[in-house]
């Protein structure tokens, strides 16, 4: 093949060699990696040996940059990024999209079941302590910076905060939180919703979409604390003998017929006008999460690379799992 | 014995080849990581330090470390009782149908960890099957909430690990003299004391292979915990996965990974005394 | 020999409630595979659908058919090095604690450990990773495992049939095949059969040694990587098969023996 | 059951006992009646199912037909633990990991005697059986004869009412197994212990038992005192069987004269027919030439206190064996004599 | 190396041997020479160290000094399997997973024989050790005796030039015995096979060896034919090793009488002071009264053939053992008279 593309599973159309192949000739290979964490860490470990394009989050591609591993976007080759929002060319880890092209981007809230749940949640507190009627009936999100996050938020914070003594406030409210959980869940917590299990998850608005599709009277709603901006990207591996192959490829993605699939199929909202204004309003009606504009998006913080303040967080994450 | 004393060695050789350059070395190579620091934005800054080894004292990681040595422990006394019976069971089916039995005791094994684990969770949910069979039976009260509580977890790592302690244990079971049994019931002991005072000392390195099998996996597990204890349990092998894939602090996983290896294999050779002794080891079989 | 008051119930009674918890997820998973809605939560009715879903997923079948490769081998492998470094660890003059500590190790260290570490090291040494280092990282643990077995196995062998074979005049190999290796097959079964059992649902190694293109993932690889959407049940129709063929082709091969012996 | 027991009752009655293996009859309805307190030899050819018998008796074979009576009780249900007999084990069965102390205190552990009881039987066994030395050893670390002792004073050790012995004396030199075998009389005598042994040792056999059984292919064939036994043998079998045995094939005339080539022989209370005569060899005379018929010394063997000379003569096929003094002098080649004693030898007659 | 290497060559040479497991010494400096097609018969009680010796002759135990040289060549260096001797194991050692066949089969498949050979030479060993039955049994399936012939047979079956036999008889009854001694012999002249054979059976050893070593606490006692250790035994533990002897504690006078109470023996060529007087029972003659010396008859003991009479006599604290033809018809507490001939007894003196 000529290119190898490594991706979520179910993260682009299933016929993306196809129809790739038939717009520029050129053959790929798509392989799924399961999270972040583990494609970076292979990466790391086999300096990206044998990947052209990786999609994964920003934090983690503001890493693989800051470890020189990355090729330069060769903006010629990607006319498309024309499609991109002015916003999604300027997001702070990588302004100008020097290293990565924004691919799906969106926030992180709370996706209840307006059904059962008594009064509708507005607040990452409503999570941290919820009401009796759906006490261990909450999941939250396990990855470490999105569990900080809620607490981080709940107390004010950033979510890319650095002060120790922070980060503790954080952690202590979420050992407390702990007691009314259900579970931490970052695969499977729509289901919980769908299958009554829990009343209220911590969520990706994305994946909230999900539950929303097999049951009405589920919501997604932003804390009024506010929340993060996520943005998962794509980039082109600097030990790559095809990056201009691979330049063809984003160019493809970017295309906004290509990526509205993205945005009619995983339910995320994509960085691309011209492929959100191409989308069916009913799409927008069924799922009113995909309706934010990316104004509102970039409201929220962004996630960032934490530097030194990793081990902070690290620690504090395994204390609150060990915590009972 | 003369004529083994240089054999022994060539035995051994090409395993211990085998691992010398695809364990040990590259283990050392990232091992050695534990010397050095963590670049600011991840990576390795070779800059010597014992930091990391100061940090793995932190009592945080003891305690998770004893925590999941609990859970890990009574997974494997529960694997241990549960395993004994059937393989005493197997090793006493006619010969040749020993081998199917051992066969149909792992095929289940032969399906994937992620969805024997998800069928658990249907099986265990408040709605799930396990609730159900108990209302069918006239159970009226809540439903069980077994899942995501270390009893889940615990079910999960027994059930898992099951077949590799009826393996080890049958393994020793499958030849023992049965003469030796025979004599212990001539002697006056019942069946219960027979099996406490020779058929278990007799079998002792079957089970101690297996508990440590289920030990050793069970305590590096992270799949179980996350999924049958929603992530509220925290076992030891998840730690070091964390350090080296979420914190991409290497380093310190390399330290941490390291303190761990060092636990693990004194453990190991303390239990290794224990049941060499206690089994009296090396003989006992007759044609 | 042994008469001893033969009663073969309470073994039955044993064996049929062990097999029924090791069979219980099982039913639950051949169920959903046959579920129409392919939902875990209800029932919606008898379906081959994901059979037929399954048959035109060309994914899942290789990823099935690499872990079967990867399996095999890694069990070929480490069988025979794992029995051999227990015959010689067993039978050495003198316990050695570093041969004790090297053959513990790799059921100790932590996977996220190894697969680091053979991922740095074989790119280091540029060596191109695929299904060929899948199988030479699977040995290393499985090797400790089958070693483990057989040696306490060994604890209890009856040395005095090996030096009666090399007094006979058979050399050191021939006694292996013909003496050795037969009595000691229980355990080498048993060895191997935990081998394969682990190779076929490692992840963690596997994926970081595998190659970077699809040529070389191993059906585990596939499932986490699905785990977004949930198990589909084109994977539990997948474990169903290979139950299936594999109890099948064992009876099968059982009874052809039976007919053969008579 | 029966009232007060004398001491002629038996304790251990075996009724047509039978036992299959497959195909193969191991033990074919063996009836024995085992006395209070006596000493009980089985004898028999190897694989004729003296194992197997003790086996049944001890409970770790079921019969496929037949009963066991100890005390007029039927003791079939009886779990092996719960029967007081023990059983020595030919192959000794000593649990390898115990030290020899341990595998000896092992049985009387499970009588729940005091340490202190214990202890002090276990010592008295060691020293009787010459064992102290050995007494923290494990039995890989003993010799063949070390093992069978340990067996032996396993079993002994436990006093049961009848001690069923499967060869315990067969790797032991000939002062130690004189010596246990005095132990085992003694104890006989002073426990009141009934002891049933197998040997392949007649003289042991013959010194020790007060009785004895003969069995062959399973099949139960003289059961009697050892002087019935050796000096009358219920056929030709048992004859060869115990001691040895010359056998003479001839005929008997209507006179009641027995005939074979060269040899005539008077005897009483026989009819005619053809017949086997027995003789064993202590009851040959030889005379330098001359005796009733004679022959020609083809081999001498030494055996320590006598020799025994192999004649041959016209009457039989195999030579004669004869035993002389061992200064008698003879030599291979020399022509003698020889006479029969009419009064010490056996008729067979079909 | 030797040119033609006459019958009485060594074709084993043991040179001053020793074995220690840890802090027990097993073998003690033995040396032997053990000739070429000699029957060699190895004696001595439990743990004496007779299997060990085999075992380094065998190449199991490496020895903890001494070497051992096979027709003048070490062999120290050779691996087991490449020693051209084969020794049958006092624990059987038969492979449990063959049957009796293949046990039989594989001393014989290693040398690369012809199958149609192979087959032969076990059909041949099975007839000859009565197992033919018993081919296609395995192991599990034999009674005691039948493993042993097992072990036997496959040692036999090999023909090697020295055949080391660890008690290969044991377990066999009297007849079965005989006939398996007989099959060794044949073996020794027809295929000219040197055997070292263990036995506890002293008339196995005096019937069957050429010559026999007598060890005892791992030290080498004596060697030499049956005849010169029955007859003149080196010491007295030999002396009461090898068949029955009485033991007369006395003095020697000035005069070269052996004296004890109620007895006095003029012996030639002795000299004064303490002594034993060793004779065995068959040289004690029984008149009715008035011998050189008396007693009076304790016990008597049958052993078939003939009887032993305990004579208790002031001479020594232990009755003397005396042998009687079994028609004697001395009867306990008769007074008896014994003559004891001088030309008969050994006399030891510290
Ligand atoms: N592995 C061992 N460790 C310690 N001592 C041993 C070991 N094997 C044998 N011995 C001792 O060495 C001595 C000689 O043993 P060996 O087996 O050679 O005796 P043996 O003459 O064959 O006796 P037997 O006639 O009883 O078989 C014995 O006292 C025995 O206890
Ligand atoms: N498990 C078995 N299966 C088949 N046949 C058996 C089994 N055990 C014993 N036999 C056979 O039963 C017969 C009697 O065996 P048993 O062991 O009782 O003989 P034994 O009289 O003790 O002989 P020995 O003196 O040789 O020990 C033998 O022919 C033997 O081969
Ligand atoms: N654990 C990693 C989760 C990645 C979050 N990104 C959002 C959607 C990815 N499929
Ligand atoms: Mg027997
Ligand atoms: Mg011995």
């Amino acid at each position: 093949a000529d290119l190898v593309i490594s991706n979520w599973d179910g993260y682009m159309a299933k016929d993306i060699a196809e129809t790739f192949k038939a717009a520029t000739g050129l053959e790929i290979e798509v392989v799924n990696h399961a999270t972040n964490e583990e494609v970076m860490g292979k990466l790391m470990a086999g300096q990206g040996k044998g990947y052209d394009v990786v999609f994964v989050s920003s934090p983690f591609a503001e890493i693989l940059n800051h470890q020189g591993m990355l090729a330069p976007i060769d903006k010629a080759a990607v006319p498309n990024l024309a499609n991109l929002y002015p916003e999604a060319a300027a997001l702070a880890y990588d302004p100008g999209n020097a290293f990565s092209v924004p691919y799906t981007w969106g926030t992180t809230g709370l996706c209840y079941r307006s059904d059962v749940v008594k009064t509708a949640p507005d607040s990452w507190m409503n999570l941290l302590q919820p009401s009796d009627d759906i006490k261990g009936k909450t999941t939250m999100l396990a990855t470490d910076r999105w569990l900080m996050a809620a607490g981080l938020l709940a107390k004010g914070y950033s979510v890319n905060e650095t002060d120790p003594a922070k980060i503790d406030e954080a952690k202590n409210l979420l050992i407390e939180a702990k007691k009314t959980l259900l579970a931490y869940d970052d695969t499977t917590f729509y289901s919980k919703l769908v299958s009554g299990e829990a009343s209220l998850v911590h969520a990706w608005d994305g994946w909230c979409n999900y539950g929303i599709t097999e049951n009405k009277d589920i919501k997604f709603v932003v804390p009024k604390e506010g929340s993060d901006l996520w943005v998962d990207t794509i980039v082109v591996m600097k030990n790559s003998e095809k990056q201009a192959e691979a330049m063809k490829f984003i160019n493809f993605i970017l295309d906004a017929k290509n990526h509205a699939w993205a945005a009619e199929n995983i339910l995320y909202k994509v960085p691309n006008k011209a492929a959100m204004e191409s989308l069916d309003p009913k799409l927008i009606e069924q799922y009113p999460n995909m309706g934010m504009s990316p104004a509102e998006l970039t409201k929220y913080e962004l996630l960032r690379d934490l530097g030194d303040a990793q081990k902070d967080y690290s620690r504090a994450v395994s204390e609150i799992k060990a915590a009972n | 014995m003369a004529y083994q004393t240089t054999r022994p060695n060539m035995l051994a050789a090409p395993a211990v080849l085998w691992l010398l350059a695809f364990m040990v070395m590259p283990c050392l190579l990232v091992l050695s990581y534990a010397f050095f620091q963590r670049g600011t934005w991840g990576g390795i800054e070779y800059t010597f330090t014992l930091d990391n080894f100061a940090h793995v004292f932190d009592p945080l990681y003891a305690k998770i470390f004893l925590n999941s040595a609990r859970i890990a422990l009574t997974t494997t006394v529960l694997a241990i009782l549960i395993a004994y019976p059937a393989a005493y069971a197997i090793s006493r089916a006619p010969r040749v149908r020993q081998p199917m039995l051992l066969f149909f005791a792992v095929l289940p094994f032969w399906s994937n960890y992620l969805i024997r684990t998800y069928a658990w969770i249907v099986l265990l949910n408040r709605e799930g099957l396990l609730n159900g069979f108990l209302s069918f039976l006239g159970y009226q009260g809540e439903p069980l909430s077994l899942l995501y509580t270390e009893t889940a977890v615990i079910i999960g790592l027994v059930y898992n690990y099951l077949p590799f302690v009826i393996l080890a244990i049958y393994s020793t079971l499958s030849r023992l003299n049965p003469e030796l049994m025979e004599a212990s019931r001539d002697l006056g002991a019942g069946a219960i004391r027979t099996f406490w005072r020779v058929t278990l000392p007799l079998t002792l390195p079957g089970v101690a292979a297996g508990g440590v099998f289920v030990f050793v996996l069970s305590i590096g597990n992270f799949v179980t915990p996350a999924l049958l204890g929603g992530g509220r349990f925290q076992m030891i092998g998840n730690l070091v996965y964390d350090q080296f894939l979420t914190a991409n602090d290497w380093p310190f996983g390399a330290a941490l990974g390291m303190a761990l290896i060092a636990i693990m294999v004194a453990l190991l050779f303390l239990q290794a005394r224990a049941t060499s002794h206690a089994s009296g080891e090396r003989q006992g079989e007759a044609t | 020999m042994s008469g001893m008051a033969k009663n073969r119930l309470p073994g039955r009674i044993v064996l049929l409630v062990v097999f029924g918890f090791l069979y219980l997820p099982i039913a639950v998973l051949v169920m959903l595979s046959f579920n129409e809605s392919g939902l875990p939560t209800s029932w919606s009715g008898f379906s081959t659908r994901w059979y037929v879903s399954l048959a035109g997923n060309s994914e899942i079948l290789h990823a099935a058919w690499n872990t079967l490769v990867v399996a095999i081998f890694a069990t070929l492998i480490s069988t025979v090095l794992g029995t051999l470094l227990a015959i010689g660890m067993e039978t050495r003059a003198r316990k050695s604690n570093g041969l004790e500590a090297l053959a513990f190790a790799p059921m100790v260290i932590p996977d996220i450990v190894l697969a680091v570490a053979l991922l740095t090291f074989f790119s280091r040494l540029n060596v191109a990773t695929g299904l060929h280092t899948i199988i030479l990282s699977h040995v290393i643990f499985d090797l400790a495992f089958v070693c483990s077995v057989v040696r306490a196995r060994l604890k209890h062998f009856d040395f005095s049939i090996v030096e009666a074979s090399r007094d006979l005049g058979a050399s050191g190999w021939t006694t292996f095949w013909r003496v050795t290796f037969p009595v000691l097959l229980p355990s080498i079964i048993a060895g191997a059969l935990l081998a394969f059992t682990l190779s076929v649902d490692e992840f963690i190694i596997a994926f970081f040694t595998a190659g970077p293109g699809r040529s070389s993932i191993t059906l585990p690889m596939q499932i986490y990587s699905m785990i977004r959407f949930g198990i589909t049940p084109e994977v539990n129709a997948l474990a169903t098969i290979v139950m299936a063929v594999s109890a099948t082709a064992l009876l099968l091969s059982q009874w052809l023996n039976k007919e053969q012996i008579q | 059951m029966t009232a007060a027991t004398p001491s002629a009752a038996p304790i251990l009655k075996i009724e047509a006992i039978v036992k299959n293996y497959g195909p193969i009859t191991a033990v074919d309805h063996v009836s024995l009646d085992i006395r209070e307190k006596e000493f009980f030899a089985l004898l028999g050819p190897s694989g004729c199912g003296k194992t197997t018998l003790l086996r049944m008796l001890a409970g770790f074979e079921t019969p496929t037909a037949g009963r066991v009576l100890l005390e007029g009780k039927d003791i079939s249900p009886l779990a092996p633990e719960k029967r007081p007999l023990n059983l020595m084990f030919q192959s000794y069965a000593l649990f390898p990991h115990m030290s020899v102390r341990k595998n000896l205190a092992y049985g009387l552990e499970m009588e729940k005697l005091a340490r202190g009881e214990i202890n002090r039987r276990v010592d008295d066994i060691l020293s009787m059986t010459d064992l102290v030395r050995f007494a923290d050893r494990k039995p890989e670390q003993l010799s063949g004869g070390q093992k069978q002792r340990v067996a032996l004073a396993r079993a002994l050790v436990k006093r049961p009412k009848v001690l069923l012995l499967d060869e315990p004396l067969g790797a032991l030199d000939k002062k130690l197994r004189e010596k246990m075998q005095l132990e085992l009389k003694r104890m006989q005598h002073e426990a009141g212990i009934t002891f049933v042994i197998v040997t392949h040792d007649q003289e042991e056999a013959l010194v020790m038992a007060d009785r004895m059984a003969i069995l062959k292919d399973g099949k139960l064939l003289q059961c009697g005192t050892p002087e019935e036994i050796y000096e009358q043998p219920a056929d030709a079998f048992v004859a060869n069987f115990i001691g040895v045995m010359n056998f003479i094939d001839g005929g008997v005339s209507e006179a009641g004269v027995f005939e074979a080539p060269g040899l005539a022989l008077a005897l009483a209370g026989v009819r005619s027919g053809k017949a086997s005569l027995a003789v064993r060899p202590e009851h040959i005379v030889v005379s330098a030439a001359g005796g009733a018929f004679g022959g020609v010394v083809e081999e001498i063997a030494y055996h320590g206190l006598d020799r025994v000379l192999h004649v041959r003569t016209p009457a039989c096929v195999q030579p004669l064996q004869v035993r002389v003094p061992a200064d008698a002098g003879h030599r291979s080649g020399d022509t003698v004599g020889l006479t029969i004693d009419p009064a010490k030898v056996r008729l067979f007659q079909s």
